[in-house]
């Protein structure tokens, strides 16, 4: 297959694939909650639900984006609140890492992001969606890392 | 200056006495200007064993090696084993006692300080000599190599053809070690540490791209980036692509459920992967030796990539890698203070 | 990995099927490898449903389940109970795929919103396949509980804890128990004296041999989990020893510092030590010591000279108790709206201007003023009264978006009350609507407007403010469209209710979560009313939504029976989900040694490998992701498990 | 390929890029410099920019025969069908590939060997078949660690080579060696002059003196493969290899390694679909010869090193009655730790 490399950006009906890692705990319970108030938000995003944002190995960001991933979101409960006492100030640190491993290797800067968003914050959980599909949907399609399938 | 014969005189007194089974030291090389890491077993063989700006492996990768063979072998021998260890290699070793990889007691330290010495980048001697052939190199005082080519010996500032890392080296005296030789030099000149990283982080991303896109493109994927690497002591590595490590135990569940991150083909996206994931790895665990950059066939700046989480680990965490063997590796820690803005 | 899968979509009636293709779901997913069956159903959820499910597990000889349908926090716990009851399959071979929550009430496209949920599905059967058949790990319970807070709520919860056999310990953060219903005059809709049902309850908690009760005491650290927390207490020093104090009131009269009694609402004073009030639990003078000239007889130390009973020592210290219980009940309550908040109504600004609370205070007989209703300004009896309710309710643009519940009715009650004690008076009340649903309590709110002529104004006021020296109430009347100013003597606010100051602490320290009006979070709106969302915590009262007497001592007993139920048994079921070494890969590295936020896993064996607490092994995974050699995974969410559903999500 | 009678011609240096200009029915290959010290040939964007007397390459040719990666071919089964195979032979554009060192060039005959010898490989054939090896005879050996005379080689040897090319004072001697050789020289009409005595003259000088260069020795060559069979148990394989990280470097790098590995690269899991993939394999890691049991018959990195220098001087002298060794010194001059092929035959490989 050819070189998709430099794909020219802001494809039109472009829908970016995006995988959202969300801790059981409070993300997915702050998703169950836009999802009972019956906010609407972009369909692109996938949800994953991991025990918690501290059990977020590196390798699943990086084999997201390998597979195609136009964007990752990793989302846990806020600093302080983890259902698991401190797995999201562990998972803090390691996303801080990996991100700025992507922005060095020259990813762009918004395909990858983390958010906390409590089982409360349904409005957010909806908003941090939204935002996200439309920077993503920006960039256009993500071929900096994806393997020629 | 390093005192050769004093570092000769300890290992061969060392192995005379039986304290330690093996001494891991470097002697001379058939197959050119660099130094050959050897394992001497008996006293007179230490009258091979070599120091000087041509030592630049990281003799830390033989401790683990060494760890390896004794399994195989089933050896029972418990005396600790010498290693000579420069700044880097002790670096190393802490790290490999931090993560509980040899006891402390199983491995005597010869530290050799590299304050006012360091050793030699090949590649810049080769530019240095334009097209000459080097056969020898030795300290020449504390400032310059003597360099040996076909033309004879001539001195050469040791700042113009010292290895990189050597030049931004932040504990060039062993911190760990039962016994240092070579003297505590503090007037050494430095380079800025991380200024290649710096100064890449300011390109623009795309350039940065198709930088590191070249780089991934190129690899080999001959591994000898991990292979010479002591931190990836791993039993299997992510990229293996069989089931490697098996216990009698291992299921054949275990042992068909590999999870293949990483396809063996040597194309970028799968390169790419390979790479980030062993900087990550080494997030809070490099020790800047540079060898992966070193042995590297293609020359990819992979010292540029591993120094990159190095540098976040310095300054924004405040984590030395090989500083403490005590702590908390970098992470499987956290603090209340670490960085949060960049969380939606 | 399992051959023989079972995927089951659910329609919810129309909730999922009107925005997600489940037909299709059904058919594509019968086209995944390794699926044998694939059935989409009305109401999986339903008999029938759950019928239709065991029977297919056992005629196709399923060996992994997936249902799409809701969130698995509602039906996951369902599922797995047919799955093992009625498909005789373990239940840890069933996963659901969310595709409600998460993706048909938030999508509207039809199309979009099916691609979503073959994606959703599709990753749960690939986790699914993978999953083992676990069985619960048996823990030892701690047959205690702990009982946070000493209102009525956590009065009613440890009374009915202790009666069934259970030792409690009850923390209450002020100097006695009671709670803020201690400080109510009378009780609606039957107008019985507040302290009269309470007091009782209160001695009996002083005399129950089960109850250890801590007073100004607070919860300051919790480890553990369901059946075996360590809880940390810090009680202050009261500087009175409750075993010798005769409550003989010498040590008060002597005392030279005078401060507002917060027990009055600071409508009467206090001494530095005091007794809040006279039925106060534990029956016992405490000392204050932010009043307190200094507990130092070189300074003062007169109450210590003239207590004959020898019961003050200034030497006390404050303590650390550490409990050890299987179960916590959470009732910390609720404090009024800060006043602070309306100044538009005057609050802080006039003396006359009360809150709900002070006005109780001046209709009770142990009241500031004896039980006669007098302004705090000049002691006169009120002529013309104005209530004004939801002050701070349901006004989402400058105060709380919610109800407040009660103010209906106590408003109504003050009102009531006034013209008992003042029959010649005026009393008004401003409304918005009256939410009187209750037993009793529609008819309360119209025998006040008729018996008691209590004047009705639907419409919010603007402000109050003085001319001339008196009050001027102006707010508007919508039913008759005018505006009105009504010189007052007094204004009552019915001010929100909001959860109690500490809340907010207690619910970090026990990591349970709070709602977006930092009330207490519950496990599920409808079906899990009492229960937080950690296993073992349990809440009751208004520390987790408005709620008037009845209510609350009904979600106390509910909450104390939920413990009953959870400590009946010895042993605990933990959830064997947890995490397990490959030995083949570990190195004794130690890194997740340093991570676990348990302190579960060690080093053990010959070769110094990691090794898992069953027990401490909450199943968080934070090993599994700084193991650098993928020598540590949680049963069931496998790395393996979540790469092939990564795979999933992006067709791979 | 077939030999075809000697043709001989003169070229001067000016007029390569117009004779690669002639050659537009082919895609052109010279090594170009890709990285500080690292050569590596590419495709020829400006022919003026080719200079064939730069070191050797660090990758050897066998990449335009025998590439790191090669689909083997793609299958595709939907759930209860038979699965579809799609062969995916190569058929790639013909090639020419300058400035072949003599070395790499008798790499790719032990290639052939290999892949066509008792196992026709359609991948190999398809490729080599298309491709053209224009040798470059060394004036001088291009690396310190050269021995391609020790191991019955020489810097202008013709084996493999369609084209040999001795650079001559501002000209080109060009030699064809295979009839597709020779009809690469005709396309170059009139650009060539035919090859007089004295240029004849002149090219066997200068092979002679390449020859005379010294060069790492090994003494008697056809008694190594004896000497490593009764050294087989020696104590001295694993003293050797300590220094041995278990790197790739040697073999990827070896114009005569062939060693490969076959996995599935599935790219959608239901259908199941993906490719059968080929890729480079080596003795060197540990993995390679790892039994499903967890077994490792070659676990230590003393018997890795056996197997290396035993297959290139005793395994494949015993079966083709030729070392695979063609001395160009790269595992030499690569191996990040200075194993040395010859100091270890030179060691275990003498009576």
């Amino acid at each position: 297959m050819a070189n998709v490399q430099e794909t020219a950006k802001d494809e039109p009906g472009f829908e970016p694939k995006i995988v959202a890692f969300l801790c059981k705990w409070c993300s997915s319970a702050g998703s169950d909650l836009a999802g009972v108030s019956r906010l609407q938000y972009p369909s692109n995003a996938v949800p994953i639900t991991i025990m918690c944002s501290g059990s977020m190995s590196p390798m699943f960001v990086l084999s997201a984006f390998n597979k195609g991933a136009d964007g990752v979101l990793v989302s846990g409960c806020h600093p302080g609140d983890c259902h698991y006492l401190k797995g999201n100030f562990y998972a803090r640190r390691k996303i801080y890492l990996v991100q700025k491993l992507l922005q060095f290797i020259g990813l762009e800067n918004d395909r990858f992001r983390m958010s906390w968003v409590s089982a409360a914050e349904g409005v957010k959980f909806a908003g941090v969606v939204d935002e996200f599909v439309k920077d993503v949907k920006k960039l256009g399609p993500q071929t900096r890392l994806k393997a020629k399938r | 200056m390093i005192d050769v014969a004093a570092i000769k005189a300890h290992a061969k007194a060392l192995l005379e006495k039986g304290t330690v089974r093996a001494v891991i030291g470097y002697r001379n090389s058939t197959a050119g200007l660099l130094a050959e890491p050897f394992v001497f077993t008996g006293p007179e063989s230490v009258d091979d064993l070599i120091y000087g700006p041509s030592c630049v492996q990281n003799l830390a990768l033989y401790l683990v090696n060494d760890k390896k063979e004794r399994a195989h072998h089933k050896s029972d021998d418990a005396r600790p084993v010498a290693v000579v260890a420069k700044g880097c290699d002790a670096r190393a070793i802490t790290v490999l006692l931090q993560e509980k990889h040899f006891l402390r007691e199983a491995i005597h330290v010869i530290g050799v300080s590299c304050e006012g010495t360091g050793v030699v980048d090949t590649k810049k001697l080769a530019r240095k000599l334009g097209g000459k052939h080097a056969v020898e190199i030795d300290f020449d005082g504390g400032e310059a190599f003597a360099v040996t080519t076909a033309d004879g010996v001539q001195s050469l500032p040791a700042a113009e053809i010292m290895a990189e890392r050597c030049l931004e080296c932040r504990g060039a005296h062993p911190q760990l070690a039962d016994i240092a030789f070579g003297e505590a030099k503090t007037d050494r000149a430095l380079h800025t540490p991380f200024q290649a990283v710096k100064h890449k982080m300011k390109e623009e991303q795309d350039n940065r791209w198709s930088f590191w896109a070249r780089q991934f493109d190129r690899c080999l994927r001959c591994y000898a980036c991990r292979s010479v690497c002591p931190m990836c002591y791993c039993e299997e590595c992510v990229v293996d692509s069989i089931q490697f490590a098996v216990l009698p135990d291992t299921t054949a569940e275990e042992k068909a459920n590999r999870i293949k991150w990483i396809e063996r083909s040597p194309n970028r996206s799968e390169s790419a992967m390979y790479h980030m994931v062993r900087a990550i790895h080494l997030a809070g665990r490099c020790i800047d030796c540079a060898e992966c950059e070193r042995v590297c066939p293609v020359n990819i700046p992979l010292r540029l990539l591993n120094t990159r989480l190095e540098m976040e680990a310095f300054e924004t965490f405040d984590y030395n890698p090989g500083s403490d063997m005590n702590a908390p590796t970098l992470t499987s820690s956290f603090k209340d203070t670490d960085p949060n803005s960049f969380i939606r | 990995m399992t051959k023989r899968t079972g995927v089951f979509v659910c329609h919810c009636g129309n909730n999922i099927a009107a925005t997600v293709d489940v037909a299709r779901v059904a058919k594509e997913m019968g086209e995944v490898e390794g699926v044998i069956f694939s059935k989409d159903y009305v109401y999986m959820c339903s008999d029938p449903g759950q019928s239709t499910m065991a029977n297919a597990i056992k005629d196709n000889k399923l060996d992994s389940v997936v249902v799409s349908c809701c969130s698995p926090t509602l039906h996951e716990k369902t599922f797995r109970d047919v799955t093992e009851e009625g498909g005789e399959l373990n239940p840890y071979r069933c996963e659901i795929a969310n595709i409600r929550e998460q993706c048909a009430w938030v999508h509207k496209e039809k199309p979009k919103a099916t691609e979503k949920a073959l994606k959703i599905t599709r990753a749960a059967i690939k986790r699914v396949q993978n999953n083992q058949s676990l069985t619960p790990i048996g823990v030892p319970v701690t047959r205690r509980v702990m009982v946070i807070g000493g209102g009525v709520a956590g009065i009613q919860a440890a009374l009915d804890l202790a009666n069934a056999g259970l030792q409690v310990v009850l923390v209450e953060k002020n100097p006695t128990v009671g709670g803020h219903m201690i400080q109510l005059s009378e009780t609606f809709p039957t107008l019985d004296c507040s302290q009269c049902i309470l007091s009782p309850k209160m001695v009996e908690v002083s005399k129950n041999k089960n109850i250890k009760l801590l007073t100004q005491a607070e919860v300051q650290e919790v480890s553990g989990f369901v059946g075996n927390f360590k809880v940390k207490v810090r009680q202050k020093a009261i500087y009175v020893d409750p075993e010798k104090c005769k409550i003989c009131d010498d040590c008060a009269k002597v005392c030279p510092t005078v401060v507002p009694n917060e027990y009055d609402l600071n409508l009467t004073p206090r001494r530095a030590i005091f007794i809040p009030y006279a039925q106060a639990i534990p029956a016992t003078y405490t000392l204050d010591e932010s009043a307190c000239l200094g507990l130092n007889p070189v300074v003062c130390g007169k109450c210590a000279d003239v207590c004959e009973a020898d019961a003050i020592n200034y030497d006390m210290r404050p303590k650390t108790i550490v409990e050890e219980v299987g179960a916590i009940v959470v009732a910390t309550g609720f404090d009024l709206y800060g006043k602070e908040n309306l100044g538009e109504y005057g609050m802080g600004k006039y003396a006359d201007v009360l809150d709900g609370l002070q006005f109780e205070r001046l209709c009770s007989a142990s009241g500031p003023t004896g039980g006669h209703v007098l302004r705090p300004s000049d002691h006169k009896e009120p002529k013309n009264v104005v209530f004004i309710q939801c002050a701070g309710s349901r006004d989402p643009e400058s105060h709380c978006a919610y109800c407040s519940k009660i103010c209906c009715m106590y408003t109504a009650k003050h009102a009531t009350l006034y013209k008992h004690h003042v029959p010649d008076g005026q009393a008004y009340v401003f409304y918005i609507d009256i939410r009187s649903g209750g037993k009793g309590y529609e008819e309360f709110v119209q025998r006040s407007m008729e018996r008691d002529e209590v004047m009705y104004l639907r419409g919010r006021v603007s402000k109050v403010y003085e001319n001339n020296g008196s009050m001027i109430v102006k707010g508007v009347d919508t039913i008759s469209g005018k505006n009105v100013e009504i010189e007052a003597d007094m204004v009552v606010l019915a001010l929100a209710m909001q959860p109690s100051k500490g809340t907010a602490d207690v619910a970090k320290t026990l990591k349970i979560g709070r709602d977006k009006d930092g009330f207490l979070a519950e496990a599920h709106p409808k079906l899990r009313p009492v229960e937080s969302v950690t296993a073992g915590i349990f809440l009751a009262g208004a520390a987790q939504a408005p709620k008037d007497i009845p209510e609350t001592v009904c979600q106390a007993s509910a909450a104390a029976s939920k413990v009953i139920q959870l400590l009946s048994k010895d042993e605990l079921m933990h959830s064997p989900a947890i995490a397990k070494v490959r030995l083949s890969h570990c190195t004794g590295c130690e890194m997740c040694v340093q991570a676990c936020p348990y302190g579960a896993i060690s080093l053990s064996g010959p070769n110094a490998k990691a090794s898992v607490n069953d027990v401490l092994c909450e199943g968080c995974g934070t090993c599994q992701a700084v193991c650098l050699r993928a020598a540590i995974d949680v049963k069931n969410i496998t790395q393996m498990q979540v790469h092939d559903m990564i795979n999933a999500c992006l067709g791979v | 390929m077939t030999k075809t009678m000697a043709m001989e011609k003169m070229l001067n240096k000016a007029d390569l890029a117009a004779w690669m200009g002639k050659l537009e029915t082919h895609q052109l290959f010279a090594p170009m410099l890709e990285d500080e010290g690292v050569w590596n040939y590419a495709p020829v964007v400006k022919a003026a920019d080719v200079a064939l007397d730069q070191p050797n390459t660090v990758r050897p040719p066998k990449d335009f025969v025998f590439p790191q990666r090669e689909t083997l071919y793609r299958f595709e089964q939907v759930r209860g069908e038979a699965p579809v195979l799609t062969e995916t032979l190569p058929d790639p554009q013909p090639s020419v590939v300058f400035g072949v060192r003599p070395c790499d060039s008798r790499g790719l005959v032990r290639q052939d060997i290999v892949f066509t010898k008792e196992f026709d490989d359609p991948y190999f054939q398809g490729r080599r078949a298309k491709t053209i090896f224009v040798g470059q005879a060394c004036k001088v050996p291009p690396s310190p660690n050269c021995f391609c005379n020790s191991v019955g080689g020489s810097p202008s040897s013709e084996d493999g080579l369609d084209l040999l090319m001795t650079e001559l004072d501002g000209k080109y001697h060009v030699k064809a060696v295979t009839q597709r050789g020779a009809d690469l020289l005709a396309k170059g009409g009139a650009l060539f002059k035919e090859a007089s005595a004295s240029d004849k003259a002149a090219v066997a000088k200068a092979h002679e003196s390449a020859k005379a260069h010294p060069q790492r020795p090994i003494k008697e060559l056809g008694k190594v493969a004896g000497a490593l069979k009764q050294n087989f148990d020696s104590k001295a394989w694993d003293e050797m290899a300590k220094a041995c990280i278990g790197c790739g470097i040697c073999t990827f790098l070896c114009p005569t390694c062939h060693c490969f590995d076959i996995n599935d690269e599935v790219t959608c899991s239901s259908p199941c679909k993906g490719e059968r993939v080929r890729t480079w394999d080596t003795c060197q890691f540990p993995d390679f010869t790892m039994h499903t049991s967890g077994h490792n018959p070659r676990e230590t990195l003393g018997s890795r090193l056996r197997q290396r220098v035993c297959h290139k001087f005793q395994y494949f002298t015993e079966n083709h009655d030729m070392p695979q060794c063609t001395g160009c010194g790269r595992c030499i001059s690569l191996c990040p730790v200075g194993i040395d092929i010859v100091s270890v035959v030179e060691r275990l490989g003498q009576p």
